[in-house]
């Protein structure tokens, strides 16, 4: 009797509070909450160079972790950065227990569904096939091969989407828990091609080209956006207004040029920054008019 | 001083103890022999309330141990039980194991109750083994500081149960003459053992508890048993020997 | 704090979350017998050589024992599959790289090794707690040595390790959840990857939990039956499992 | 003798490398240990003498977080808890409060076990002489329960830091994160960069069984005490 008294208080407590917690979350938008407690929290990873990762010193960086800061600091609050993985992201912005998410994230539709984007996307990217030198030479060479991908990585989809375009036998996909581990897979011969966005592969090709090759050409192409929790369009746009003027004022384009420029230590092939078809606009960025 | 009134004890439908009824004066020693299973043990534990009794009635002085506002703790202190094993502490030393009671549950000052205890552990010549943990100890040490314990909180009941189980028959004379002399300090006590002749040596008076039921008898029909006994069984043991041979 | 989940259990009918968790059953059961078997059989292996009178089998076997202990499963499953095949041979090295199995058979062969250690130790310590005074009233009965093994003591002996042993298979049965790691399609990955592509990993997450939670509660229930059935002559079990040496963290 | 040849395992983790985080490892260890244990003691008490409705609680707490794998725990801690309570976790306190919770319910069984193997003899004994229930347990039970289950609690100390080694997979960089970081960094010394790992682990697992053999020895009670 008296315990059933407890538990009813408990939940009674426990219910309440929610009641509370969940008034304040419906009323407030989030950029009011950043303004009150004067720090963001950015929800980004730490194992996909070089997005984000973590250096040889030991730092914490990436073009998503230096993208972070930069947006911390236009908004003119402190940024916290949490981890984040693969597979906690969504999670993570659906339960606005982060305020943004800039962590190698796709644009997807599945995704569309639980989260909102800020726009404009910040990355262009493909998903890409990385082999063993001369081993494969067109991607309908994959069928029926071992493919690693990253457990959380759309590529679990697209991977095998894409060889069955070209044939009907299916790929055995084998989902590890981290890139590096793939690719030591790749490089051991437990899988036959590692798939995952250009990017990532960029930042693996840095350290191995002289033993993989991409197979093909990209496929897939995807935007890498940052994350916002659904249903918060002042957030949003303020978001989206602050990676706006980045890209206006230069700042976009030094962190673009500190990973993925020529100069870059990343650099890539192809011109990944958000812009606007090159023989219409020329090479104009993507940003929405005043 | 103890009365037991018509006491029954019923375990998973077994009658263990069936309207035993027995009166002690501060003093006597009550010896109460019988086979194994006869429920000696379980009567010794009612007296302390170890065990509760399902009818009749126990009182020591005058005061029933089912009474409604009965403080069990301040009564147990007052009825010493020595148990066949000794069970004294193992993670205390034997001075340890006779101060606890005396400072948790008489309130007294460490250095009074050790006082106390050494005064005793001297009278029974085991002063000298105070700082040693029960498993260093021999058997009869081991019982020795049993009566100890019990013996410092100066009850008017002592209870034993099996005192001679697990001695040599030299140990067997100290522990009556130990009996005998805790009789002259007025305290009422109840041996339960299996040694008739123990039992005959020891007590002043005797009783048989057979199949649940207390019988008083005199020494001399004990006595009597005993012998009788051991012929039986050297009876038994010739014929089956016998038999087998042929 | 805001309790805004709402359920939703189609996620698990959907045909292929479905199969991602009925494999992961398959496979989970599938690890945690054969690395139980296996285990045993090393657990036996070390055991008699740190019963054994020769001194060259002894010390061997009680250093891999006291290192081995220490070692984490989780390591021995990540060796196993990336570092073992390097320090072999090369042409066996690279057989077992791209064979497809490996994943699978590296997890297995690494749980057994883990439980392994523990399994000798409850065996060694079985054997041993058969005293000597037994041994010897076996021999006064005039029973051969063998006959004084197979009446005897082995009998006794399997009382006494059983309820460890059954502890132990438990645990091995949880630890086969370990081979995620790996990309081995067990169940725990199958929670995971359900989470990865539908967002909805709590509905999987949690039935993979009760089963796991059911297995366990039915193993330890039978094993405790049969360990009372076969304690109808009642040695102290419980005496020679506190005893210092044993590593078994159980109850 | 130069140690060049392992200088690679000194980068690349918290705070540098492998024998940082070692130190993850071992603060987990002992933090998770204690504070299950402060849990342990109450929820063993809940299943042994608590009423009907607390006694099942606690059995059913301590029976669940036996039969779930300790890496599952660690994602209902770490991605499901947020998604529940709505609060964020970082990937230590998941850690941490997998391992507590974890920690709690095994140590819960082996509190259990040692306050029940205190002979019931001296339990009666003590009662005998008059001490009431509490001072039973405070005197007799606890001081015997206690040195009754230390070899038991030393060997799942060990076991618990073990164990810690899983927490990688959530993102922590502890000793396995940092060396499998080394490892991935330097492929060809692969098999020296789990070496050291083994090693990390296999020397602070046997430290922590000489501290269990060693206080198991003091709390010994048949040791002979020479008077003063």
């Amino acid at each position: 009797m008296k315990l059933n008294q407890l538990f009813k208080n408990t939940l009674f407590i426990f219910l309440f509070t929610c009641a509370i917690n969940s008034s304040i979350v419906n009323a407030e938008s989030i950029i009011d909450q950043v303004k009150k407690s004067n720090t963001v929290r950015i929800g980004t990873g730490n194992d996909t160079p070089p997005m984000n990762f973590i250096d040889e010193k030991g730092n914490w960086t990436g073009f998503d972790v230096d993208l972070g800061s930069e947006i911390g600091k236009q908004l003119g609050v402190k940024v916290e950065l949490v981890v984040v993985n693969n597979k906690t992201r969504i999670a993570y912005l659906s339960n606005r227990q982060i305020d943004m998410t800039i962590s190698n994230l796709s644009q997807t539709r599945g995704r569309e569904e639980q989260i909102d984007y800020a726009e404009p996307p910040y990355l262009w990217t493909a998903k890409i096939f990385y082999a063993r030198k001369n081993e494969f030479k067109k991607i309908s060479d994959l069928a029926g091969k071992k493919i690693g991908v990253n457990q959380g990585s759309n590529a679990y989809t697209a991977a095998p989407q894409e060889i069955m375009k070209y044939s009907k036998i299916e790929p055995k996909i084998i989902a590890f828990q981290k890139n590096a581990e793939g690719i030591l897979a790749l490089k051991q011969g437990k899988i036959d091609v590692f798939c995952q966005d250009s990017p990532i592969i960029a930042a693996l090709a840095g350290e191995s080209a002289s033993e993989f090759e991409v197979v093909g050409t990209g496929f897939s192409p995807g935007l890498y956006g940052i994350g916002v929790p659904p249903n918060d369009s002042k957030w949003r746009d303020a978001v989206s207004f602050v990676l706006q003027d980045m890209i206006k004022d230069g700042s976009y384009e030094r962190i673009y040029q500190k990973w993925f420029g020529e100069k870059g230590l990343y650099p890539m092939p192809h011109n990944a920054r958000p812009r606007l078809p090159s023989d219409t606009f020329g090479d104009m960025a993507y940003v929405l008019p005043d | 001083m103890i009365e037991l009134k018509s006491v029954g004890k019923i375990i998973s439908g077994k009658t263990i103890l069936n309207s035993v009824t027995l009166s002690l004066q501060r003093g006597e020693v009550a010896m109460i022999c019988g086979p194994s299973g006869s429920g000696k043990t379980t009567l010794l534990r009612t007296i302390n309330r170890m065990e509760v009794i399902d009818s009749g009635d126990i009182m020591i002085d005058g005061v029933s141990l089912y009474d409604e506002g009965i403080n069990l703790c301040e009564l147990r202190s007052r009825v010493g039980i020595v148990f066949q094993h000794c069970n004294l502490f193992s993670h205390l030393t034997a001075l340890e194991n006779i101060t606890l009671p005396l400072i948790r549950v008489k309130k007294l000052t460490k250095k009074l109750a050790i006082n106390i205890a050494i005064d005793l552990m001297d009278k029974f010549s085991v002063s000298h083994r105070r700082d040693i943990y029960p498993d260093s100890l021999s058997g009869g040490e081991k019982q020795r500081i049993a009566i100890v314990r019990c013996l410092a909180m100066s009850p008017d009941v002592m209870l034993f149960d099996e005192p001679t189980s697990a001695l040599d028959w030299r140990l067997r004379d100290e522990v009556s003459d130990n009996i005998k002399s805790l009789a002259d300090l007025n305290i009422a006590q109840i041996v339960v053992t299996h040694d008739l002749d123990f039992a005959c040596a020891t007590g002043n008076r005797f009783f048989m508890l057979n199949n649940g039921t207390l019988t008083e008898v005199d020494c001399n029909t004990l006595a009597c048993q005993s012998t009788d006994r051991v012929g039986r069984l050297a009876n038994s043991v010739r014929q089956s020997s016998m038999l087998e041979m042929v | 704090m805001e309790f805004t989940y709402e359920f939703d259990w189609s996620v698990i009918a959907r045909h292929e979350y479905r199969d991602y968790l009925l494999y992961g059953v398959a496979y989970t059961f599938i690890i945690a017998f054969f690395s139980t078997i296996l285990s045993i059989l090393i657990g036996i292996v070390i055991a008699s050589g740190r019963l054994s009178p020769v001194k060259y089998f002894v010390w061997p076997c009680s250093a891999w024992v006291g290192v081995a202990r220490h070692i984490p499963a989780v390591f021995w499953i990540l060796f196993f599959y990336f570092v073992f095949p390097e320090i072999l041979p090369d042409s066996l090295g690279s057989i077992l790289h791209s064979w497809g199995s490996y994943a699978l058979l590296a997890g297995i062969v690494a749980l057994s090794i883990d439980n392994g250690t523990y399994v000798s130790d409850i065996l060694r310590n079985g054997v041993l707690a058969i005293s000597s005074g037994e041994r010897e009233a076996a021999k006064s009965c005039g029973l051969t040595s063998k006959q004084q093994w197979v009446c005897c003591l082995l009998p006794l002996a399997t009382r006494i390790v059983l309820p460890a042993l059954a502890n132990r298979t438990i645990h091995n049965f949880k630890n086969s959840s370990l081979c995620m790691v790996i990309g081995v399609t067990e169940l725990t990955w199958a929670t995971q990857q359900i989470e990865s592509l539908s967002f909805r990993g709590l509905e999987a997450t949690l039935v993979a939990t009760i089963f796991y939670i059911v297995i366990s509660l039915i193993f330890g229930s039978v094993s405790h039956k049969m360990e009372n059935r076969l304690n109808s002559c009642r040695y102290s079990a419980k005496d020679v499992l506190n005893k210092p040496s044993l590593s078994v963290p159980t109850t | 003798m130069s140690l060049d040849w392992l200088s690679f395992m000194m980068i690349g983790g918290w705070p540098d490398g492998p024998p940082g985080g070692l130190l993850i490892n071992i603060g987990l260890a002992v933090s998770c240990f204690l504070m299950g244990f402060i849990f342990a003691v109450p929820l063993a008490l809940l299943r042994m003498a608590g009423g009907r409705i607390s006694g099942f609680c606690a059995t059913a707490f301590i029976e669940v977080l036996r039969s779930t794998p300790l890496i599952l725990l660690l994602f209902w801690c770490h991605f499901l808890l947020p998604i529940i309570i709505g609060i964020n976790i970082p990937p230590l306190w998941s850690a941490f409060i997998a391992l507590t919770l974890y920690s709690s319910a095994y140590q819960a069984e082996i509190v259990r076990a040692g306050f029940s193997s205190v002979p019931s003899g001296e339990v009666e004994a003590a009662q005998a002489t008059g001490l009431s229930k509490s001072q039973v347990f405070i005197n007799i039970v606890i001081p015997q329960g206690l040195r009754r289950m230390t070899p038991a609690s030393a060997s799942f100390a060990v076991s618990l830091f073990k164990d810690t080694a899983v927490i990688y997979v959530v993102g922590v960089i502890d000793l396995m994160q940092s060396g499998l970081i080394a490892a991935e960094r330097n492929p060809n010394k692969m098999l020296i960069s789990y070496l050291v790992m083994a090693a990390g682990f296999a020397v602070v697992g046997m430290v922590i069984s000489l501290i269990g053999y060693k206080l198991e020895n003091r709390l010994n009670f048949t040791r002979k005490v020479v008077s003063e």
